[in-house]
């Protein structure tokens, strides 16, 4: 069980976070809604452990997580940049994190070859990251975070920067991910759409403060304007 | 047509006079030219190779470049990897001091502050560190060049650095630090897996550029070198306006050897860079 | 706090020799242990700007060459690299005369230089330093004339401008950063050369580094100090007006 | 791709066939000679000439005597502008060599302050015009008799030098910390074991001569080495000083490591402390530099009993030089009563003449005898016995390039 409780945050004077509370599921995808500036960043960065709350809980199976540096949280972050290692391959990037973990070779190399092959990298392991496209790039990030099955996976708009096509394509591989690995995240997203598609619950969150729905039926009646709107523009056709 | 001219005449400045000069040392070499050969002859060239000056000279040159070099890259990337985490940092602007500084004065200034009877010898001379002016260290004319090392470290670590903070800046480097931090590397781990190589690579044309400059450094161990070994450029300068008529077809030879040494390096520094960014 | 004391070593690493310079042109009677006890006077400083030592005749030699020097190299540098632009080969040619040491690349052509009678005059060492500064020009404008400069321009044609309207209106502008850090870049090289200016020069030709040369033979620090801070306080005044010029150094790689 | 690569091959070799064409064909003018002039035609030529004078300008008392004195007194009096030019020993003859190798008509320098062995190279590339000493109307005066001023490197001087001033090589030793200055190598020897890092020989031509000197003297002294460069003779000697230098070599300075490349950094360690003796080829310098308020005052200077080398310093006009007349003109005045007395004093520099006082005229020789006395220096009749002649040019080179080879290199 992930406990998040009464976190506050501001800089210089304004409030980022205002009492932002939730609960998560293991192996559930929370999805989180929200305008750009309203603290969804921060607020991953806090969980992430590379910002520092004013205060709150944050507990993860009831030990506390803020205590614990961000390299030992396996909690990891991704933002809408793919941010690769422009100077290693596609299988260093991926191997990164399993690098650093010194896990001997051999090992190593099925993991990573595993792994391209869930996210139909195979045959890209020794390009280097500037020849991929937008989509390789992202599974890229994907995978990298992936292959060292973290406790948690912070997803902050990944699919923001992609071309209509790719950010399906990609929509439906985090699905057929999702099933396949128990994977707990958090979604952040300003679609509506993705973030029904994307979730088992649904949150949302405007000026700092984060409301948490207990079901899609909850969160949809009160989107119910938005959801007609969306529905009359297919009808037309 | 008006390309063919300005074809011609940018040949014309950079690729005849250097074979024109090259040919000419080549000749004098082999005693086809000059006042005082008399045809062709490999003496010059045996009398070179044999007293191993040619090695000497030549492995005490890439000794200078390299240890320089590695401090330099050393210095760089430790204030890039301070000044980039900290947001603008007061320190930052005297990194441009020293590219004011062209080789001859950094050498000159250096010489009277690390010399026996210079600034620091003085301030360390006043606090009764010593008597006799003897015991301090030899930092120029020594045997190590450390008055060298100094100088050249003094007058490329600053600009190396302002590189790395640009180059830095470029990639995004601290968000690449929160995700690698977050994939559970510590920060040694980032600094030696993703800054240092990240930069290296990044700059690494300008890393070669430079250790070119600092191999065909002159005014600098001019000034603060000493009699033997000396560096590449000394040696054929000296060779060619020293004592003994005889010595200066050995000069060219060097000058030879060096040129074709700095066009081999050239030759392949231009094979993997990139044209134009 | 060893972060602290570091910054504090390297600050005075990078200062020091400025310092050095200024005491070195003002003391005199410098004889060891004497460092902070010493008689300061402005002689030198007060010869130099009355302008009765041959000091000035040097400092205007040098400005005279490396103005001449600079303006010409960015000049050609600017045209030579656009006619080259669809050859970068060519282009890269220019690294080999730029990256020999110049006193050597003076020692192998002084025959030809004193053949043509050019050893001791300007001329000579001013075509001497050309040998090696055009070719940088070309390099660094490189850099400039990449696909989308090309491109604007043709736009700016396909709109009915001439020749000569492309390049004021689009290329010149365009360039200004280049044409600046050219220059700039040029007028270095030239005016801080020493090695072929004095092969060619043979000593004839003094410019402010054979000057600084000659006191530093003559175990002179002072008078070696005091043409040195004339060659550099110049440059690190301009160069703290407008730093970030300076910062475009990698353009050229 | 082979484009470039066969275009660039073609310049190169349009470039190495051009060098082949202007290697053989350029012709010299010849001038009409200068010699049949009588000193009035010459000094009316010389109206307005500049004479462009390459010189060793490490010394800063001497360019001071040539820009201030002899420059200043040369344009009043004969219209002849004097440029001094940085450049000595082997510079000089590289320059001439490139000019004579470009056949270039008219050289970049009419007059050069040379000794015997650039005199030697000179005379081997044929680049010094004379005789020209006799027409100088103070020739006259000129001490020819003696042999240190007649003859250069045992080689005959026979016009093409004009001396200009007599030295010899004096060791010069801070005389609070040396009670008695070591009089010759064994003494030395001892010396430098007691007091380690203090001396030293500078590797440049006034520690070049002290070799010599001691070379003569391992030789047997006096005229030992006199005549022809005798390579049996040089094998065998320079090897007893090459073991002699190894052995004290680790009591010098920075343990023998390194030896100064200058003679102006030598006097500035002697200067600070940080060397206990210095070289001078002049045994007058000592007066001149304690005057300057380098040295300290208590410096004083002396030869050692196994003597020293006593040379003269000449200057030399470039043969193919197109102001030969002015040169000659500045050369005569050089070799004046008025300039030698001047360049006499101590304060000025110190330099002995080459003039022989029996051939001025009374009141000239009443000048000479009442320059002030040197205070510092050793009385030049004290030391005449020990001083040796030059040996034959050869012996400087070979111990040049040995001396690197034997002992800095070892």
């Amino acid at each position: 069980m992930i406990k998040v409780e009464n976190i506050n945050k501001n800089f210089g004077g304004n409030t980022v976070l205002k009492n932002v509370s939730f609960e998560l599921q293991p192996n559930t995808v929370l999805s989180l809604l929200g305008k750009s500036g309203c603290g969804k960043t921060t607020l991953l960065k806090i969980l992430a452990g590379l910002l520092q709350p004013d205060n709150g809980v944050f507990e993860l199976y009831e030990q506390d997580v803020f205590s614990v540096a961000p390299q030992q949280r396996g909690i990891v972050y991704l933002s809408q940049e793919p941010l690769l290692f422009s100077h290693l391959n596609v299988f260093e990037n991926l191997a990164y994190g399993l690098r650093i973990r010194k896990i001997e070779k051999t090992l190593l190399k099925t993991q990573v070859e595993e792994l391209a092959e869930k996210l139909k990298l195979q045959d890209q392991l020794n390009k280097n990251t500037e020849q991929l496209s937008g989509g390789q790039k992202q599974r890229v990030s994907f995978g990298r975070a992936l292959i060292i099955n973290p406790k948690i996976m912070l997803l902050d708009e990944p699919f923001g920067s992609l071309d209509a096509n790719t950010r399906v394509e990609m929509q439906e591989l985090f699905l057929h991910v999702k099933q396949t690995i128990n994977m707990t995240a958090l979604f952040v997203t300003h679609d509506l759409k993705e973030a029904l598609l994307m979730g088992n619950q649904m949150a949302v969150m405007n000026e700092g403060s984060l409301l948490q729905y207990k079901s899609i039926q909850d969160f949809s009646q009160s989107h119910q304007a938005q959801i007609k709107a969306e529905a009359e523009f297919w009808k037309r056709f | 047509m008006k390309k063919r001219i300005v074809l011609a005449l940018y040949f014309v400045i950079t690729i005849v006079p250097l074979s024109m000069g090259f040919g000419y040392s080549l000749l004098y070499s082999f005693g086809l030219a000059g006042f005082i050969n008399n045809g062709f002859t490999m003496a010059h060239w045996q009398k070179l190779l044999a007293n191993s000056e040619l090695f000497i000279t030549i492995g005490y040159t890439i000794y200078i470049t390299l240890v320089s070099l590695f401090f330099i890259l050393t210095f760089a990337l430790l204030f890039s990897w301070w000044l980039v985490l900290q947001k603008n940092n007061f320190v930052f602007n005297f990194f441009f001091l020293p590219l004011a500084f062209p080789p001859l004065i950094a050498a000159f200034t250096w010489y009277y502050i690390l010399s026996p009877a210079g600034i620091i010898s003085r301030i360390v001379y006043q606090f009764g560190a010593f008597t006799d002016v003897n015991e301090f260290p030899r930092l120029v004319n020594d045997y190590f060049s450390v008055g060298i090392i100094i100088t050249h470290v003094f007058l490329i670590f600053p600009l190396f650095t302002i590189l790395f903070v640009q180059q830095a800046k470029k990639e995004q480097m601290n968000s690449l630090k929160e995700t690698s931090f977050t994939l559970g590397s510590t920060k040694a781990q980032f600094f030696l897996k993703i800054f240092m190589p990240l930069l290296l690579t990044k700059t690494a044309p300008l890393v070669i550029l430079y250790t070119i400059f600092i191999f065909s450094a002159y005014e600098v161990p001019l000034l603060l070198g000493q009699s033997s070994p000396r560096m590449v450029t000394v040696f054929i300068n000296e060779k060619m306006t020293r004592y003994n008529l005889q010595d200066i077809p050995q000069g060219h030879a060097m000058a030879v050897t060096y040129t074709v040494l700095i066009i081999g390096i050239t030759t392949l520094f231009i094979r993997n860079i990139k044209t134009a960014q | 706090m060893i972060k602290k004391s570091l910054y504090l070593v390297l600050v005075t690493v990078l200062v020091l020799p400025v310092v050095v310079m200024l005491y070195l042109s003002v003391v005199n009677q410098w004889s060891f242990p004497k460092i902070f006890d010493v008689s300061i006077s402005w002689r030198l400083w007060a010869d130099f700007f009355s302008g009765n030592t041959s000091m000035l005749k040097s400092v205007l030699l040098s400005l005279f060459l490396s103005t001449i020097i600079a303006s010409t190299a960015t000049f050609f540098g600017f045209f030579v690299s656009q006619q080259l632009s669809d050859r970068p080969l060519f282009i890269k040619l220019s690294y080999f005369p730029y990256l020999i040491a110049p006193v050597v690349f003076g020692a192998m052509l002084q025959f030809y230089f004193t053949l043509l009678g050019l050893t001791g005059s300007v001329w000579g060492v001013l075509l001497a330093q050309v040998l090696f500064v055009f070719p940088y020009s070309v390099l660094l404008f490189s850099t400039f004339w990449n696909e989308s400069v090309r491109q604007t321009a043709f736009q700016s044609t396909t709109l009915g401008a001439t020749t000569w309207e492309v390049f004021s209106t689009v290329l010149f502008p365009m360039a200004q950063p280049w044409l600046y850090l050219c220059f700039l870049q040029c007028f270095l090289i030239s005016w801080y050369e020493y090695g072929i200016t004095q092969l060619i020069g043979i000593g004839k030709v003094e410019t402010l580094p054979i000057k600084t040369m000659l006191f530093i033979k003559e175990a002179n620090p002072h008078l070696a100090a005091l043409s040195a801070c004339i060659m550099v306080f110049p440059i690190v005044s301009f160069l703290i007006i407008n730093r970030q010029l300076f910062a475009k150094k990698e353009v050229i790689a | 791709m082979f484009g470039i690569y066969e275009n660039t091959m073609k310049i190169i070799l349009y470039s190495f066939a051009l060098l082949f064409f202007i290697c053989s064909c350029s012709s010299r003018k010849e001038k009409k000679e200068t010699s049949n002039y009588t000193w009035e035609q010459i000094t009316q030529i010389a109206q307005g000439k500049t004479v462009n004078l390459m010189m060793w300008k490490g010394d800063l008392l001497i360019n001071k005597y040539m820009a201030d004195y002899v420059a200043v007194e040369v344009q009043k009096r004969f219209g002849v502008t004097l440029h001094i030019l940085e450049g000595h020993g082997n510079s000089i003859v590289s320059t001439l060599m490139t000019e004579l190798e470009a056949k270039k008509p008219e050289s970049e320098v009419d007059m050069i302050w040379i000794n015997g062995e650039t005199f030697y190279q000179l005379r081997q590339i044929n680049a010094l015009y004379g005789p020209f000493v006799e027409k100088l109307p103070n020739n006259q005066y000129i001490n020819w008799e003696s042999p240190f001023i007649a003859y250069d490197f045992q080689q005959a001087v026979e016009g093409y030098e004009c001396p200009w001033g007599n030295v010899q090589l004096a060791l010069i030793y801070n005389s609070d910390k040396v009670q008695n200055p070591p009089m010759n190598l064994n003494e030395l020897e001892i010396w430098v074991k007691e007091h380690p890092g203090k001396f030293t020989i500078g590797n440049e031509f006034a520690g070049l001569t002290l070799l010599k000197s001691w070379l003569i003297h391992l030789a047997g002294g006096q005229d030992s080495l006199s005549g022809e460069f005798s390579e049996e003779k040089y094998l065998k000697h320079s090897a007893q000083l090459w073991t002699y230098l190894n052995r004290i070599k680790p009591y010098f300075w920075n343990n023998g490591k390194s030896f100064p490349a200058s003679i102006a950094q030598m006097h500035q360690m002697f200067a600070n402390g940080e060397l206990w003796f210095t070289i001078s080829n002049n045994d007058a310098e000592v007066d001149n530099k304690i005057l300057q308020g380098i040295f300290p005052e208590n410096s004083r200077a002396y030869v050692p009993e196994s003597g020293t080398i006593q040379n003269s310093h000449y200057m030399g006009i470039v043969r193919h030089s197109a102001n030969k007349e002015a040169a000659m003109v500045v050369c005569n005045f050089l070799i004046s009563p008025e300039a030698q007395l001047k360049k006499m004093q101590p304060s000025v520099w110190g330099d002995y003449t080459i003039l022989s006082a029996s051939k001025l005229n009374a009141d000239w020789q009443q000048k000479f005898k009442v320059i002030p006395d040197r205070k510092y220096a050793p009385k030049r009749a004290d030391f005449q016995g020990k001083a040796l002649r030059e040996p034959a040019p050869e012996y400087m080179i070979r111990l040049f390039d040995d001396f690197r080879k034997e002992v800095i290199e070892k």
